[in-house]
């Protein structure tokens, strides 16, 4: 933990970075986003193995950027955010610098992307075990089991659009779920609306999750909603191979093709 | 390698030497004929006349028959057999509701998986066999006859080219033999109207096969059907008399030949059946050639 | 928008018959927004334009709806009406009650209920359109014919001759096509080289015409007005600068038996060779396939004897990228080879021989120098037998269609061939004669009563060889269906004529569509048959179905006349349906990211990315930008963006969710 | 009027038995896979035990997440209208924190203000809120700073007190209370010299509300609430959990042929809250968005009706993604 | 429409170079086919957006037909060929949500198949009779509406 406050607290002083974003002790032992400016907001960062919140989110914010150069201490989900970020021209090139706790409890900095993509090549599979197992478990269930489990958890969201607001991929100005002109998803949590507006949510981070979870952690209502973006990024990767998050020059899934792509339902 | 085996009426009976020598050459390429137990006749001369069921019935029957004894290829060595049982197998291969009828008829049950092969597309087969167990060769100028139902109608047949048919010549080339190119090869031979009414229009049609078989010098006249060979052997003379000529171009079956060719006793191959005596010239010399060399400047 | 005009048409009985046009009508007037709605019996017809130019007029509409024929029939014609009567030609959409209702439903309610749906259908669509200009795209007023046959030398001297530059490729070493391999042409007679030679000189001189011959197309890029073609121009390993056509090297070549295509395979010529004597341009190839020096044997021989050193070796293809407005395609024709006819001996017998064969031998400069003699022992026939339908008209040939021009050559083959030789016996078995040019059916008339060519109607069933002799056993159907034999020295098929190989892989380099036989699919049969459904790329001769010499000329310059057309203009009005990437005032200035991933989805490269500054030029904010000009408003990146940023006028995303809106 | 009693453990099967046959419907927090929600229940085995909140509030009875205002039919030339009358079942809450029963006071206030809310009235007057105080309460609770605590009366008609050894203090509030006590007066025992403070959970005051509301006017320009706001996301979460949030949103699903209009919630934390159509947003910067829920709640609600528009149920602290600590930014504020 | 017998409502989104033509094709060579679809004109499947299969169920239509051209026919070379793309993977997501997929449609019919659609269109007619009104996606269109 000292080390990454010692090393936070440097790269403010040398004016290497104008922000250090990292995790801080919250209510009853949560561990929540902190922006570290001063020596003082340094000492409160902290590491351990409940930082498990994807920061990257907060690169694409106004506010932040407005602060000038930040660093960020980066779990695996927020490295694989930082490509994908960077593929999809949101980040500059160098514009973040990565401060990776080892086990070992040095910090690595990781300046630029291919250094982000080195370190991202030495991690396991983005999707999680426990997660894996439950789209597995879905899957085995018949078409009317699967249509009746979504059912009821979808009819419970009221769409804060927590699930929106804390993913990292989901940085579009206006949504849309904004657009009015024509009101393509109905703003109502009625349950038409709550299954178009997951449906739209899920195909468009087909082949851009990161799959790092946080926005079934978002949720307040405790719907498994990270399911959805999940397998979507599961399909594209099984179907075109080109995983999220593993390079800053990745070519869109949807955005490309191959004349031999094979299918078997198109008449 | 095991197929089933159906000989039909004409292989017991006037055609015994297609019988003896087809059984004689498949023991030589170890080919074991399972005869079907208690097979029927195809009902090919009349039955398909007299009523489509009664037709249908016998030649599924036959099918039944060789399901039952595990077998799923037969081979019937009669161009008229082969025609009869294969058009049942195509007509039955995917019409399950016709199959559930003529299982009632026959009171057996059939799936519709039995092929029924002539006696060309098995020997196709063995053609490096046959090379290979040539002891004399076989090096005769010989016209290749295939008459009509070994190659039509073609969704029946399903087996080689209709017009002009190589597989025979194949076979006999890999004896030796050289076929002739001849222009008869599937013209009729006259068939039914031969032995019981209209023995003179048999006399014209074979004869011209005859007549073109002889202008080819070919030394012999083979063929794979027990018509054909009936027609144009026992008829010879009513042939010649109708041609004003002497023509003793002797008529074998494709499966005598090769048993000639693989050095087996005339006499198990029945040759002595024969209408026309079977008297085969000296086989002809060998004739090395050399790849011609290009001029090297 | 609130005064919308829906004018229904009966379109004679066409969709009268099956859809009540007056409930139509009646119902469409309750439509909200609709201020005038009325039926009439032709609205294409002019006193039906006119209808619709007053009711714009006299209800000051700002909106119509035609309910008639498919648009992609008659959309521009009404278009043009609307302009006309002072509205912009985008506030007028069609609905298609004919194609899609009336012509394949029966007459009932739920017909007249769907012809109700799919009129609100485009009502609720006019509502959302937008008044929109056309584009004007620069035009690279320049052409490239495909196919160096009379079809291509005519397409290119016309456009050549109207001003505009020509590249002209031809994927043999010369130009003339078939046409230079035959003898004499019907039904005139006169002989083809004769007439051919001096236009191929012409091309060859045009100071407007690029001759690309031994060269093929290789891809194509861009859109009408502006393509982008790579050529592939072969090593012909012959300097085309330094040799002078003289000729010496073709003598030296010591590989002497190559199978000669140019005379239809019934001669040999050498590795290195020009295709025929009077070939333009009079510059030999060497044939690498055969020539020696490539098998991996030492041979100078023609570059020793080359006077002017012109013989290249290691010459290497060119791929040449040219930019051109239009593209003419003319790629000509093939005739089906013997080996396609069984029941004729599958090929195998020497003395059966294709038409264009028969015009090699009668040909001048063929092999016989114009003497017929038989393939199998060069003695001249003395009877020979014509077939005429040899595989046309023939289903299980898998060409159902009839190839139009073998009546004609056989009748002039059956001419020559009694012209040469007095004394030989010429059958013709045919089934119906189809001389329908001018001077055709004169021509085949003369052939039959003043040179004596017996004329059989009826089909040959088998030919086979006997002594020598093919026999060609046939039925005359006029004389009560007697059998006939003909004991023939030689016989002539008139096979039938399929697309150019090759054609298929050229028709998706230009993405033009193929009908089932592989011919090149014009736009319309009757109104624009020189015309493809790609834009910019037109057709000229056989390459679209089999034709005569007189319709492939005419149909060139009908071609060339389309091309010099388009290029008139330096610039070219293109549809105004093109994608467009939104604004929204300061700060947002576009609901765009700039994650650009569209730019990788657009086939023609039309998306590129611009910078938001403010004063002192710092980057705000990196949007897509789409370029007008090449965007063809297909529509994928307009579905692949996330904030529904880019939008597609003509099909805007309100106007398609309005239309869904309204089912 | 208040006189306390006390109920038996077994006196709510009885008290729920007799509800269903009265035709009540008896709304209660339930447990499912580690959510505590409200929905029907039928017996009170069926009502969670040990657990603090539920997640959401229970102000969807009288506030639908979303709800039918009017629907219409338009055919050729009129329109046909039809209002909406919700079809209202008498309703009892079972089961409702003291905060959370306060916030039913809270809404009333703001949906008949000035004009009666229809719906809203109608939903609440056939709800009668059976109150269970607070034995346990953690770190993001602060009613008592807002002038509720866990024993609080305030919303409840009647208001049961666990008692250590099983059953309950009950204590009848209103009139509906006494209507409750009239279904099963047997079970209603008199109770003599029940501490109920003794019972309750302890939650210390961190602020004065009425300070904090004298003090905001002149924060408004402070750098405080950028500050606390860099984490927020900017979702709505914590208004919709929100007891007291009471922001609705028109929406009109409509199309050629027919429509309806429907409320449903909003929140200020939202950027569209404010959006206008030209594109300007008054509060275009989550600060400000952030600041507008503190001064609504804690300042001009207050200087309307001189209580705080919050419970201090402390729902939102626990709903948000980034552990927004609504008590911790208030102590930080009242002490700025 | 006779009210005993179920007659499916179908929504055909086409692309304007092959299907639509080919469509016109059905109609010129007077082919017969049932009248429960209507169609759409798009310039290419590559404009089809998910959105729009999505908003024809949420407009009660009991199935969707999504046709265009050939692979390697498209009139704007690739548009139909993301359109794949995107359709695969909109069908494993609906798969994997439990949607009824027997209502999608996809297809690829030229502007010479006239005949191909108006067996298309009956045969997915004829299917979606047998499978009854779409009940299971129509109850959601007012659910959760107090």
């Amino acid at each position: 933990m000292d080390v990454l406050r010692n090393k936070a607290r440097d790269l403010l002083a040398q004016g290497q970075v104008q922000v250090v974003i990292g995790y801080e002790a919250g209510t009853s032992g949560a561990r929540r986003p902190s922006f570290a400016r001063s020596e003082a907001d340094a000492a409160r960062l902290m590491w351990d193995a409940d930082c498990v919140g994807n920061l990257a989110g907060y690169l694409t914010r106004p506010e932040i950027k407005k602060m000038g150069k930040a660093a960020i201490v980066a779990n695996a989900a927020t490295l694989r955010a930082l490509l994908q970020l960077t593929a999809e021209h949101q980040l500059a090139e160098g514009a973040v610098l990565a401060l990776v706790v080892t086990e070992e409890g040095a910090v690595l900095e990781l300046s630029n992307a291919q250094a982000v993509t080195e370190q991202v090549a030495t991690l396991p599979s983005s999707l999680s075990a426990a997660d894996r197992e439950k789209l597995e478990r879905l899957m085995a269930l018949s078409r009317e089991e699967r249509r009746a489990f979504w059912e009821q958890e979808l009819q419970r969201c009221v769409k804060c659009y927590a699930c929106r607001s804390s993913c990292p991929m989901c940085y579009c100005g206006s949504c849309t779920m904004d657009c009015n002109r024509p009101q393509w998803v109905p703003v109502a949590s009625h349950e038409l609306g709550n299954l178009e507006y997951h449906t739209v949510r899920a195909m468009h981070l087909a082949g851009r999750c990161v799959q790092c979870g946080e926005c079934g952690r978002a949720c307040p209502v405790g719907i498994p909603i990270h399911l959805l973006t999940c397998y979507a990024e599961e399909s594209v990767r099984r179907q075109f191979g080109q995983p999220a998050g593993t390079s800053a020059t990745l070519n869109y899934a949807l955005g490309n093709f191959r004349p031999d792509d094979q299918e078997s339902f198109i008449r | 390698m095991r197929i089933g085996y159906y000989p039909g009426c004409s292989l017991t009976s006037s055609a015994r030497e297609y019988d003896e020598s087809v059984r004689a050459v498949c023991e030589m390429l170890d080919l074991t004929l399972v005869e079907i137990p208690d097979w029927n006749c195809c009902g090919a001369s009349s039955a398909h006349v007299a009523g489509a069921e009664l037709a249908l019935g016998l030649r599924a029957r036959n099918l039944a028959l060789a399901e039952a004894a595990g077998l799923d290829e037969i081979l019937a060595p009669c161009a008229a057999c082969f025609n009869r049982l294969a058009s049942a197998s195509v007509e039955l291969a995917d019409a399950p509701d016709k199959r559930q009828a003529v299982s009632e008829v026959i009171g057996m049950p059939y799936s519709g998986k039995v092929r029924v092969l002539n006696m060309l597309a098995v020997l196709e087969r063995f053609k490096d066999q046959i090379a290979a167990k040539t002891e004399q060769s076989f090096r005769h100028k010989v016209a290749c006859y295939y008459g009509c139902l070994l190659v039509r109608p073609t969704k029946v047949a399903q087996f080689d080219r209709v017009e002009d048919p190589q597989s025979m010549d194949q076979i006999m080339a890999a004896t030796g033999a050289k076929p002739v190119r001849w222009s008869s090869k599937t013209e009729c031979c006259g068939t039914g109207l031969s032995t019981i009414t209209r023995t003179e229009l048999v006399a014209n049609l074979s004869g011209r096969i005859v007549a073109d078989a002889a202008k080819r010098e070919a030394v012999a006249i083979i063929t794979a059907c027990p018509m054909c060979q009936t027609n144009l052997d026992m008829r010879r003379p009513e042939i010649n008399q109708k041609l004003q000529q002497k023509h003793r171009i002797p008529v074998l079956y494709v499966t005598q030949a090769l048993g000639l060719a693989m050095g087996i006793d005339p006499q198990r191959l029945g040759l002595q059946r024969h209408m026309v005596p079977v008297e085969l010239p000296e086989p002809e010399p060998e004739v090395v050639t050399t790849d011609d060399d290009d001029d090297e400047d | 928008m609130s005064r919308l005009g829906v004018f229904v048409c009966h379109c004679g009985e066409n969709i009268g018959a099956t859809v009540d046009v007056t409930e139509v009508a009646e119902r469409c007037k309750h439509m909200s927004g609709v201020a005038h709605a009325e039926d009439y019996k032709y609205l294409c017809s002019n006193p039906g334009q006119n209808k619709i130019k007053q009711a714009i007029q006299e209800h000051q509409l700002d909106g119509v709806v035609v309910a008639a024929c498919s648009p992609r029939m008659h959309e521009p014609t009404f278009r043009r009406a609307v302009s006309d009567a002072g509205l912009n030609a985008y506030m007028c959409e069609v609905a298609n009650l004919r194609e899609h209702c009336s012509w394949v439903h029966q007459k009932a309610d739920s017909t007249t209920e769907k012809a109700v749906d799919l009129v609100r259908l485009q009502v609720e669509k006019v509502k959302r359109n937008k008044p929109l200009d056309t584009i004007q795209v620069p035009i690279t007023r320049s052409a490239l014919v495909i196919g160096g046959g009379i079809a291509g030398i005519q397409a290119a001297l016309d456009i050549a001759d109207s001003g505009h530059k020509v590249i002209l490729v031809e994927r043999s070493p010369a130009l003339g096509g078939h046409m230079a391999q035959l003898s004499e042409t019907f039904p005139t007679l006169d002989c083809s080289q004769c007439i051919l030679t001096p236009r191929m000189v012409d091309v060859s001189r045009h100071p407007n015409i690029t001759l690309l011959t031994y060269s093929e197309v290789e891809h194509v890029d861009g859109f009408i007005g502006n393509f982008k073609v790579a050529i592939r121009k072969r090593a012909r390993m012959i300097d085309e600068e330094l040799c002078t056509g003289c000729g010496e090297c073709l003598q030296k070549c010591p590989t002497k038996n190559v199978i000669d295509s140019f005379n239809e395979g019934l001669s040999m010529r050498r590795a290195i060779y020009v295709p025929f004597a009077q070939a333009v341009p009079n510059i030999p190839v060497i044939d690498t396939e055969h020539c020696r020096r490539y098998q991996k044997k030492k041979c100078d021989r023609c570059a020793k004897a080359c006077p002017t050193k012109a013989i290249k070796f290691d010459q290497k293809d060119e791929i040449l990228n040219v930019e051109v407005g239009a593209i003419v395609v003319a790629t000509g024709y093939q005739v089906m080879s013997t080996d396609r006819f069984p029941e004729y001996g599958y090929g195998t017998y020497p003395d059966v021989i294709t038409g264009l064969q028969f015009e090699r031998y009668a040909s001048a400069s063929g092999p016989t120098q114009g003497v017929i003699k038989r393939p199998s022992d060069g003695k001249e026939p003395e009877t020979v037998v014509f077939l005429a339908c040899s595989g046309s008209r023939d289903a299980a040939k898998g060409v159902k269609y009839c190839s139009k021009i073998c009546c004609m050559y056989t009748a002039k083959h059956a001419m020559l061939l009694k012209h040469k030789n007095h004394n030989a016996k010429a059958y013709v078995f045919y089934m119906d004669i189809r001389a329908a040019g001018k001077n055709y059916d004169e021509f085949v008339r003369r052939a039959i009563e003043e040179d004596g060519v017996k004329y059989i109607r009826g089909r040959v069933s088998r030919i086979y060889e006997e002594d020598g002799k093919l026999i060609v056993k046939g039925a005359d159907t006029l004389l009560g269906g007697e059998p006939v034999q003909i004991k023939a020295d030689m016989v002539v098929l008139a096979s039938a004529a399929l697309p150019n190989h090759g054609q298929g892989e050229l028709a998706q380099k230009l993405h033009v569509g193929t009908d089932p036989y592989g011919f090149v699919a014009e736009a319309h049969p009757k109104l624009r048959p020189v015309e493809t459904t790609s834009a910019g790329i037109f057709l000229a001769g056989a390459c679209q179905s089999p034709r005569d010499i007189p319709e492939t000329v005419g149909q060139a310059s009908a071609a060339a006349a389309k091309v010099t057309a388009l290029l008139s203009r330096s610039h070219l009005a293109r549809e105004p349906l093109v994608a467009e990437v939104n604004r929204r005032p300061a700060p947002e200035y576009s609901t765009c990211t700039g994650c650009l991933l569209c730019e990788t989805a657009c086939p023609y490269q039309a998306i590129g990315h611009e910078d938001i500054k403010d004063r002192n030029g710092n980057v705000l904010k990196t949007l897509a930008k789409i370029n007008p000009g090449l965007c063809q408003g297909c529509g994928t990146c307009v579905s692949l963006c996330r904030t529904k940023a880019i939008d597609l006028h003509g099909y805007s995303n309100e106007q398609v969710f309005a239309e869904i809106m309204s089912l | 009027m208040t006189s306390t009693f006390k109920l038996s453990a077994s006196a709510l099967e009885t008290l729920f038995a007799a509800l269903s046959t009265g035709g009540w419907r008896i709304l209660g927090p339930t447990e499912t896979d580690g959510r505590v929600e409200v929905r029907e229940v039928k017996n009170p085995s069926q009502v969670a035990s040990q657990y603090l909140q539920s997640t959401l509030s229970a102000k969807e009875v009288a506030f639908p997440k979303v709800e039918r205002l009017l629907s219409y039919k338009m055919t050729p030339g009129q329109v046909e209208l039809q209002d909406h009358d919700p079809e209202l079942q008498p309703t009892v809450l079972f089961g409702a924190r003291p905060c959370e029963a306060a916030g039913f006071g809270v809404l009333d206030k703001v949906f008949n203000w000035d004009s009666r809310d229809k719906l809203f009235s109608a939903r609440l007057r056939q709800l009668t809120v059976i109150g269970l105080s607070c034995t346990q309460a953690d770190d993001a609770c602060f009613c008592t700073s807002v002038g509720g605590g866990p024993g609080s009366t305030r919303g409840s008609d009647l208001l049961l007190t666990p008692l250590p050894k099983g059953g309950y203090l009950a204590e009848v509030l209103t009139a509906k209370g006494e209507a409750l006590q009239a279904l099963v007066p047997a079970v209603f025992e008199p109770a003599e010299g029940v501490d109920k403070e003794a019972l309750l959970a302890k939650v210390e005051p961190v602020f004065d509300r009425a300070e904090l509301t004298a003090k905001l006017p002149g924060l408004f320009a402070s750098e405080l609430w950028a500050e606390q706001s860099l984490r927020c996301l900017g979702c709505g979460a914590c208004a919709f959990v929100c007891p007291t949030c009471a922001c609705f949103d028109i929406q009109e699903e409509a199309d050629t042929k027919q429509g309806q209009r429907l409320r449903l919630w909003d929140s200020c934390g939202l950027r569209q809250f404010t959006l206008h159509a030209s594109g300007h947003n008054p509060r275009n910067v989550q600060a400000e968005r952030w600041r507008q829920r503190v001064y609504h709640k804690f300042s001009y609600f207050p200087q309307r009706f001189g209580e705080a528009m919050c419970v201090g149920c402390g729902k939102c602290t626990r709903a948000c993604p980034v552990d927004m600590n609504l008590k911790e930014h208030l102590t930080q504020a009242s002490g700025a | 429409m006779a009210d005993d017998v179920f007659e499916p409502k179908i929504t055909a989104f086409v692309c304007n170079w092959c299907t639509y033509a080919g469509a016109d094709l059905t109609g010129t060579s007077r082919l017969k086919y049932q009248s429960n679809v209507r169609i759409i004109r798009l310039p290419c499947t590559g404009r089809v957006d998910f959105m729009l299969i999505q908003k024809a169920f949420a407009r009660g239509s009991d199935g969707v037909i999504v046709s265009g051209c050939h692979p390697n026919d498209c009139h704007y070379t690739s548009g139909n060929y993301h359109a794949r793309r995107r359709w695969m993977v909109f069908n494993d997501l609906m798969e994997f949500m439990g949607l009824d997929m027997r209502r999608i449609t996809f297809s690829w019919v030229s502007a010479a198949e006239g005949a191909k659609w108006a067996t298309l269109v009956n045969e997915v007619t004829d299917h979606l009779r047998e499978l009854g009104p779409y009940t299971e996606y129509q109850r959601l269109l007012n659910a959760g509406v107090a």
